[in-house]
């Protein structure tokens, strides 16, 4: 038992240099892993919804009709989820945090033009293809289960 | 001098008719307008009185042959004894009956055998004394002005107590006239005299309940008093026939180098005014006195008959002055003024409180009457002047409260400023008067500090400042509890009489008007005192610039309404919304509940600090009685050995 | 007339909001003088639902809503409930796994434990020991931050393993942070430990005997500072079978004795750790995970703060039936209630810390 | 001299996780410090400018956040930290929360994070000094809360146990629909 | 204790094949208070008590007892209608337990010693789990 | 009489200046003990500053009344003391400022203001005896209360009142409201208090019981100096210097020690007034004769 015991350790404090990181004016190196907040790389993006539907707080809303991947970082816990069940791994998490602000931001990722254009291209194909497929069963046999499984298969291997 | 015999004997006759008239609802107009006619006559009696005095400056001597008198005064002493005795057997109390005939068959004796001292005057007054007169004049006025109204509701509130309401007004009335008695008289057989008529009075008033406790309590206050009756005896005796001095001013001009026995005279006088102003170990008896009805304890228990003790003292302080009697009375006053300031810190009865008040500031008067150099005296007679406005202020407002919310617990008091605005006013002035740095104690404190420190009583400084700390406690809070305003509580109906009110608003603005009148009162009325007292000129003891920072603090506390007022009306200036107040996020509405773990709305309650483990009575009191026994004890022996 | 016709008891509420509580708990006091006479808690300020949420989450994501009890202990709990899941589907994790669980395990004690004393320091009025723990407690953050990529939320647990694996660059830093903690920290710990004043402030105040505490069914440090030796890490889970300690008592049973608890808890997770760094095997960090777990189980793990149970009842979809979890803190509050009463108000504070209260984890 | 040099922030924990309150906690020690730009972390909403709320609001804390704010002097601001206090986070779909902070009371800046960074908290709060200096003109200029765009939670009066209950339930009612 | 009856368990529960792994014991709802004095006088302290759904008005309740590293559970199963008597006469401690179980689950529990009046947690939406 | 009464209203001038620069150079001092890089030392005035632009919203309306006559007392004990006037009376004052901040937070009716009066009540009941022996030490050196006195003086009155001094260090602690004895209320976040009698207090009224403040910080560094000022015009040198290690003194006992509890400090500060006043004292007065 003593008294004062933390006199000397208040003493050397003051005289040696404060650990604050005089953050703003300095900026912040973020650790490589740290989890900051996600970012699409949309052109390689199949929004197949994988994310979409294992977010754990319902960040992410995929649109295929619309062609988008929208984000709101105001609900994102950055919890890595979606960039792990990414089948095509075109989602990365940025290690530098969302900046605050005074509104619940979204941001909307949408395919470029052409990309639009090769994607429409694509699904008036598979359409045809269904609609072939499907001319080709009806005409052999009007087995609806074999549509749908059909159409799965065809929509897992785009 | 007939005023004299006025202010003797008119109360004694208004007691008797008060006596006569029993108490039927019929008598009541007739007996206020008796009882305020009479009040007001002593006022002004006593005021007349002051007035020639204070112009004349004069000493004056009276009566000198008063041999039918002098049998009149025996009657009444075999009277008391017969009356003690006659209650004592009633209640079996013998020691009582013991130490009143140990008190009174001396004196009888010394009497009858023609032994006793012969002195000049019977009667003598100087300013000393018309200053004692304007206090138990006036404040004894007011309070039995006072007690017509308050002992109505008494008894309206009471009614398991039988009603013997005229009993009480003349009792109160007998004591009036017994204290002007006291203070006129010069002769000690005389003054003995009064004195014990005083302790009988203080005894059939607190018994007035006639229950067990108030029964207790009553025999308790007339042993001790009986038994510094006793010591007052043995000082006359002594005073008779060692000395042949037969009279109090005959006494002081003794000269204690020369003569050494005069201090055991002294000593024993001192020992029964400390009985009789409930310095330490008797201060059991003003606590215990508490049941009786306020008025009572007003005029009994603050502001006269304990004024008796203290003003025996004083008159005997130039004796005291450096001697070993001086020395136990500083020590047991200045013991009394610290351990009684602690006791009231834990106490929350406000009666209580203030009896603890009284025995802690009776304390600080005696102390500087032991010190006794002209600024200690001053400063005693002016702590007696402020106290006794004061303090009887405070015991009238605390009855009201009483009255009219069924409690004097000071925690009951919460938020009074809303519930009852005109006495909560009241009180609080009382309380300033009490304490607050510009109002008159503080001013009387300052200059008892200055002696004590000019006296060299290292003890007493101490005791001076840590006792006015804890003073300052115990006062706070209950300030504190009066100021709390609560959110959306009504004002309770005020049941306080009118008559009652005439005896608030004139003390109050009594207080106030002696605060800002100190110099005046000083110069007029209490420099002289000094003067007759030491038979110099007594330089003044507060100075020009002190008076002028005084007064400046005054303004200030009295244009603080004003600059409130003023800020009030132009809130928008500082104060721009009501809130609520902060009760951790979960107030229920209001201010005074919360949502407690239940879910449901709790009635907030607030109680002040009593650290009753710390110095409750229960744990303090025992060894504070011991320390006061024996320092008597041991001091007695030290003087009155030393002497012999 | 002596003083029975006294009141003298004042009823405050004491939180939510209050600047000494981190968290929201209520209290209702009950006070003499300062003094506590009794004591009711309210909680469910912070109740959120939680464990609902797993008939909304498949089992497998279930495991970023549960760390998220709390972000104290989160690392536990992910583990309690990863490691029920996995008892249920008979997985038995790789060695690598273990390890790295164990070293997180005990590096979120040290920084539950480094906030814990700063928090307490603050409670008993002593800023600049506050900042001094909590200027630490960034090492080990910035370590934590280094191998998981989060300071308090760590999202390193799945079902069957890990998600991110550790180099050995990192481990090397971790290595050296110790050695560097161990020496930083003995300032502060010694003034806990040794200095008068804050002696005078926490020796004998809220005492609770090991029946008692056994009785009210306290846990953690809470229960080994009355004396009891019971750490729930002697069950040998995850990989503490195989590392060298000795659970801490102390026998007070009052704050300082818990106190010296979680300070010795300290320096014997920096041990642990770095014993940990030392045995690391090296292999896979996940094992498959295949279907849908079947049945219940009740893991319990030491937490920081104590045993917590993690109960899983699943009934083979995805959607499990029902997780609870009992958290340490809950076991804990009667025996905080039994140690407040007859406290000082001035010592409330300093009680509802010395249990180390997790309201989030309490009321999930 | 401006006011936003001088914020005080009062800290309430809504129903967090604990996580977004230590780092909180953490930017006020000293590696982060807040007080550099004269914030005091004061636990009396009376003396506070900036409100910092963690976690997202529950049923029972919703009226205690809404106390508090009230009881706050204008100008001041509210700024949410973490994804909790934002919109509910991962627990929105949980039955005891509301949602975000801005279901109860208006909020001024929004931090991200799960946990919030103690750095984001910074940016957070040097974002709300300005609001702050902006908030203080507009009160200046006289203009009553709404026309200065907040809504004044009005819980002052007549709110019982009872009556806390009804009313939540009836806007529970309309939130989650 | 180890004589517990795999199929009582699996009687009670919906999907009929839950595997347990723990040492459950499962008793008529009337015959808790008689178990529960039992296994306090051998000196074991309350652990938790948890409630389940199982089925539509059909809750499980389990109550855990720990010694040392020893655990044990007693299983009940109880619906609304039930009255469950409170074991805070025993284990003063389960009152926030048995709370809880009120407030979540709807399930009325007699005597507690402090009974919160469904106001422990004072959610939202009453009786979530129910 | 007019001088004296001119000299006095310098307390005005200097007061909230050095009151706040004082209080700035603690937080900025504390700060550098913790670590931290800590605010810079006109700090305080932003405060002010920041105060005044806010509304004050009050839970009653005696609260704004109370509060002003808190400042006004303060600032005339000040003004007591550097028109040279009677010290006791200055001490007296004071109390009756502290008595009005109670009063304030009393008046509040809620339970922390109230808890923290109580508290703040048993500060002053500490500190009182005290400060009344500082004004009896000073008596006794200079022999007559009166400040102008007392800085005439030949030897500058710590020469005689050693143990006053540090007595008075002691209660020091308390009035700046530092740890350990911040009991009431403090100027650190985490206190079970909240924030001590200002709790209810919000807004431009706070501001008021700020500047009040800066006036009292002021005021007892002014009482510290005056132990080391005498007619030597280089002592108010010491003074100043005497100030400053005071002031480093008390940052640093903030930053190495706990809070007390009340019971602790009141038997710590009653028992060292005994002590070391109190001893000094009797040596006085032994030698005074
Ligand atoms: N340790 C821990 Fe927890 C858990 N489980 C507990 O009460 O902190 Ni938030
Ligand atoms: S999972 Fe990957 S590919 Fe699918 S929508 Fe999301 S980002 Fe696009
Ligand atoms: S990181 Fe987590 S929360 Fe954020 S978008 Fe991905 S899955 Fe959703
Ligand atoms: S945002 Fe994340 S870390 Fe913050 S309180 Fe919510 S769950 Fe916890």
């Amino acid at each position: 038992m003593s008294t004062l015991n933390y006199l000397g350790q208040s003493l050397k404090n003051l005289f040696s240099r404060p650990a604050t990181e005089n953050y703003p004016a300095k900026p912040h190196i973020y650790e490589e892993r740290y989890r900051g907040h996600i970012e699409n790389d949309i052109s390689r993006c199949i929004l197949c919804g994988n994310c979409m539907r294992h977010c754990p707080s319902s960040a992410i809303t995929v649109s295929k009709a619309e062609y988008t991947w929208r984000i709101r970082p105001f609900s994102c816990v950055q919890c890595n989820e979606c960039v792990e069940v990414c089948p095509v791994k075109c989602l990365s998490m940025v290690n530098a945090p969302t900046k605050p602000g005074t509104q619940k931001s979204i941001i909307v990722n949408r395919y470029s033009s052409e990309q639009i254009a090769v994607e429409q291209e694509r699904q008036k194909a598979i359409a045809e293809r269904i609609a072939k497929a499907k001319a080709a069963a009806a005409a052999k046999s009007p087995n609806p289960a074999d549509t749908a499984q059909a159409s799965k298969e065809n929509k897992s291997c785009v | 001098m007939q005023i004299i015999e006025f202010l003797i004997f008119f109360p004694f006759v208004i007691a008797a008719i008060l006596y006569l008239l029993g108490n039927s609802e019929r008598v009541y107009p007739v007996r206020k307008f008796i009882v305020k006619g009479a009040a007001f006559l002593i006022m002004a009696a006593v005021i007349y009185l002051a007035v020639r005095v204070l112009r004349g400056q004069m000493v004056r001597t009276y009566l000198e042959k008063a041999d039918t008198a002098n049998d009149f005064v025996m009657a009444g002493e075999l009277f008391l004894m017969c009356l003690v005795t006659f209650y004592s057997f009633r209640f079996r109390k013998i020691l009582a009956a013991l130490l009143s005939w140990i008190g009174t068959i001396p004196i009888l004796w010394l009497e009858l055998s023609g032994r006793a001292a012969e002195g000049t005057d019977h009667f003598k007054f100087d300013n000393l004394t018309v200053l004692m007169c304007l206090v138990v004049g006036i404040v004894g006025g007011f309070i039995t002005i006072y007690a017509i109204g308050y002992i109505k509701d008494y008894h309206l509130r009471h009614p398991k107590f039988p009603e013997r309401s005229n009993w009480f007004l003349a009792m109160l009335f007998v004591f009036l006239g017994a204290m002007f008695g006291l203070l006129f008289s010069d002769n000690l057989g005389w003054i003995y005299f009064f004195w014990e008529i005083t302790s009988v009075c203080s005894f059939l008033l607190i018994g007035y309940n006639r229950e067990k406790e108030s029964i207790e309590n009553s025999f308790k206050a007339l042993w001790m008093n009986l038994l510094g009756g006793d010591a007052f005896m043995a000082g006359i005796l002594y005073a008779s026939l060692a000395l042949h001095v037969g009279t109090l001013s005959d006494l002081q001009q003794v000269d204690n180098r020369a003569v050494p026995g005069v201090m055991i005279v002294v000593s024993l006088l001192a020992f029964a005014a400390l009985t009789k102003s409930a310095q330490l170990p008797f201060n059991g008896w003003l606590l215990g006195a508490m049941v009786a009805p306020t008025p009572t304890s007003a005029l009994l228990h603050s502001a006269t008959m304990v004024k008796a003790g203290v003003y025996l003292l004083i008159r005997l302080a130039p004796l005291m002055q450096g001697t070993l009697t001086g020395v136990m009375v500083t020590l047991i006053g200045g013991f009394t003024f610290f351990a009684a300031s602690l006791m009231a810190i834990a106490t929350s009865d406000g009666k209580r409180v203030l009896a603890h008040s009284t025995v802690s500031n009776l304390g600080l008067i005696v102390a500087c009457a032991g010190v006794g150099r002209p600024e200690s005296v001053w400063a005693g007679t002016m702590l007696i002047l402020f106290h006794a406005v004061s303090k009887s202020l405070m015991f009238m407002t605390v009855g009201a409260v009483e009255n009219a919310s069924g409690s004097r617990n000071i925690e009951d008091m919460h938020g009074l400023i809303v519930k009852l605005p005109r006495l909560a006013v009241v009180m609080i002035i009382g309380i300033c008067g009490m304490y607050l740095a510009p109002f008159g104690m503080l001013v009387a404190k300052w200059a008892a500090l200055k002696s004590y420190i000019d006296s060299g009583a290292v003890w007493l400084v101490l005791f001076l400042v840590f006792g006015t700390a804890s003073t300052s406690f115990y006062w706070g809070k209950w300030l504190g509890k009066i100021f709390a305003v609560i959110h959306k509580s009504q004002a309770l109906k005020d049941t306080t009489h009118n008559g009652e009110w005439q005896a608030l608003y004139p003390l109050a603005a009594m207080v106030i008007a002696m605060c800002f009148g100190f110099p005046l009162i000083s110069n007029y009325i209490v420099q002289p005192v000094l003067n007759q007292m030491f038979h110099t000129e007594v330089e003044p003891v507060i100075g020009g610039s002190d008076i002028a920072v005084m007064l400046l603090m005054l303004i200030l506390v009295a244009t603080l309404p004003v600059a409130g007022g003023i800020i009030s009306r132009n809130r928008r200036g500082i104060t721009d919304q009501n809130t609520r107040s902060y009760m951790s996020g979960i107030n229920a509405g209001d201010d005074r509940h919360f949502l407690n773990a239940y879910g449901d709305a709790q009635p907030l309650y607030m109680a002040n600090w009593y650290m009753i483990d710390l110095i409750g009575e229960l744990k303090i009191m025992k060894p504070c009685l011991a320390i006061a026994a024996g320092i008597l004890v041991i001091m007695l022996t030290i003087i009155i050995g030393g002497a012999i | 007339m002596a003083d029975n016709s006294i009141k003298k008891i004042s009823i405050v509420p004491f939180g939510p909001q209050h600047p000494v509580l981190p968290e929201p708990i209520h209290l209702d006091l009950v006070l003499q003088d300062e003094k506590v006479i009794d004591a009711l808690p309210s909680i469910g300020f912070v109740h959120r639902g939680l464990e609902k949420l797993v008939e909304k989450r498949d089992f497998q994501d279930f495991v970023l809503v549960a760390e998220r009890t709390c972000g104290i202990c989160s690392f536990g709990h992910g583990l309690g409930y990863v490691e029920a899941v996995e008892k249920i589907m008979h997985l038995e994790t790789t060695p690598r796994t273990k390890y790295l669980r164990t070293m997180w395990a005990e590096l979120g004690r040290m920084h539950n434990h480094l906030m814990w004393l700063g928090l307490l320091a603050d409670a008993f009025g002593f800023e600049s020991l506050f900042m001094e723990t909590w200027r630490l407690r960034e090492k080990v953050l910035d370590l934590l931050e280094l191998t998981t990529g989060g300071r308090v939320i760590f999202s390193v647990n799945k079902v069957g393993g890990l998600r991110k694996d550790v180099t050995k660059g990192m481990l090397d830093t971790i290595m050296a942070g110790m050695t560097v903690l161990t020496k930083e920290c003995r300032v502060a710990t010694d003034t806990f430990l040794g200095d008068r004043d804050v002696q005078s402030r926490m020796r004998g105040v809220g005492r609770l005997s090991p029946e008692r505490a056994e009785e009210l069914g306290c846990c953690g440090p809470f229960l080994r500072a009355s004396g009891v030796r019971r750490d729930l890490r002697l069950l040998g889970y995850e990989a503490y079978g195989e590392l060298q300690f000795e659970p801490i008592v102390s026998f007070d049973g009052d704050c300082y004795a818990r106190c010296e608890v979680r300070i010795k808890e300290l320096y014997q997770s920096m041990d642990l750790v770095r014993q940990c760094i030392e045995k690391m095997p090296d292999g896979p960090i996940e094992v498959p995970v295949k279907g849908n777990p079947n049945g219940e189980y009740m893991a319990r793990i030491e937490q920081p703060r104590g045993e917590a149970l993690y109960y899983v009842k699943a009934n083979g979809t995805k959607f499990l039936t029902r997780y609870r979890n009992r958290t340490p803190t809950y076991s804990n509050i009667p025996g905080l209630v039994e140690t407040i009463k007859g406290a000082e108000l001035a010592d409330v504070a300093m009680m509802i810390l010395t249990i180390d209260p997790c309201i989030s984890c309490t009321e999930r | 001299m401006k006011m936003s040099q001088s914020p005080w922030m009062l800290h309430y924990d809504g129903s967090s996780c604990n996580g977004c309150d230590i780092e909180v906690l953490a930017s006020t020690t000293p590696v982060y410090d807040l007080e550099r730009f004269g914030i005091i972390n004061t636990g009396d909403p009376k003396h506070a400018d900036i409100f910092l709320i963690t976690g997202g609001i529950n049923y029972q804390n919703r009226s205690v956040v809404q106390q508090l704010y009230s009881q706050m002097p204008d100008p001041k601001v509210v700024v949410a930290v973490g994804i909790c206090a934002c919109d509910g986070g991962i627990f929105k779909d949980c039955y005891n929360i509301l949602g975000g902070v801005d279901k109860v009371i208006p909020v001024d800046v929004y931090v991200p994070g799960c946990a919030a960074r103690p750095e984001s908290i910074i940016d957070g709060v040097v974002r709300a000094l300005d609001l702050l200096e902006i908030k203080r003109d507009r009160m200046r200029r006289g203009l009553s809360p709404e026309e200065q765009g907040w809504a004044i939670a009005n819980i002052n009066e007549g709110r019982t146990g009872k009556a806390v209950r009804k009313r939540d339930e009836s806007v529970s009612g309309g939130n989650k629909a | 204790m180890t004589e517990n009856a795999g199929g009582e368990s699996k009687g009670n529960t919906p999907q009929g094949n839950v595997e347990n792994l723990m040492d459950i014991r499962d008793i008529p709802a009337e015959r808790l208070l008689d178990e529960v004095t039992k296994i306090h006088f051998d000196e074991w302290r309350l652990v938790q008590i948890c409630a389940t759904k199982i089925a539509e008005n059909r809750y499980e309740i389990l109550y855990t007892f720990g010694k040392g590293y020893d655990w044990k559970n007693l299983r009940i199963t109880v619906s609304h209608e039930d009255k469950v008597s409170s074991i805070t006469s025993i284990y003063e401690v389960a009152y926030l337990y048995e709370n809880e179980i009120h407030d979540l689950f709807g399930i009325e529990i007699d005597m507690m010693n402090y009974d919160f009046r469904g106001k422990l947690f004072r959610t939202g939406v009453p009786h979530p789990f129910a | 009489m007019l001088q004296s009464v001119l000299l006095g209203f310098i307390f005005f001038l200097l007061a909230p200046v050095c009151g706040a620069i004082i209080s700035g150079a603690d937080r900025f001092l504390g700060a550098r003990m913790q670590r931290r890089q800590g605010p810079t030392i006109v700090q305080p005035f932003y405060d002010l500053y920041k105060f005044f632009q806010k509304k004050a919203y009050i839970v009653n309306g005696l609260q704004d009344f109370l509060v002003i006559g808190h400042l006004m007392f303060v600032m005339l004990s000040g003004w007591i003391i550097y028109a040279g006037q009677d010290i006791l009376l200055a001490v007296f004052s004071l109390t009756l400022a502290e008595m009005f901040l109670c009063l304030a937070a009393f008046s509040a009716s809620a339970p922390y203001s109230n808890m923290s009066a109580q508290r703040e009540l048993l500060q002053m009941t500490c500190t009182e005896p005290m400060l009344l022996l500082m004004a009896i030490g000073f008596y006794l050196h200079a022999g007559s209360f009166l400040v102008s006195d007392m800085v005439l003086g030949k030897m500058p009155a710590i020469v005689s009142c050693p143990g006053m001094f540090a007595g008075f260090l002691i209660i020091l602690v308390i009035e700046l409201r530092k740890s350990p004895f911040d009991v009431s209320s403090s100027h650190h976040a985490h206190q079970e208090m909240v924030k001590g009698i200002t709790t209810d207090i919000s807004g431009k009224l706070m501001g008021w019981v700020e500047l009040a403040e800066w006036n009292e910080i002021f005021l007892m560094f002014t009482f510290v100096g005056l132990f080391f000022v005498c007619s030597n015009p280089w002592s108010i040198l010491w003074a100043i210097l005497a100030g400053a290690g005071a002031m480093f003194l008390m940052t640093l006992i903030d930053n190495t020690f706990p809070r007390v509890k009340w019971e602790r400090m009141l038997t710590i500060v009653w028992s060292s007034t005994f002590i070391f006043a109190g001893g000094n004292l009797l040596v006085l007065m032994l030698l005074k004769g």
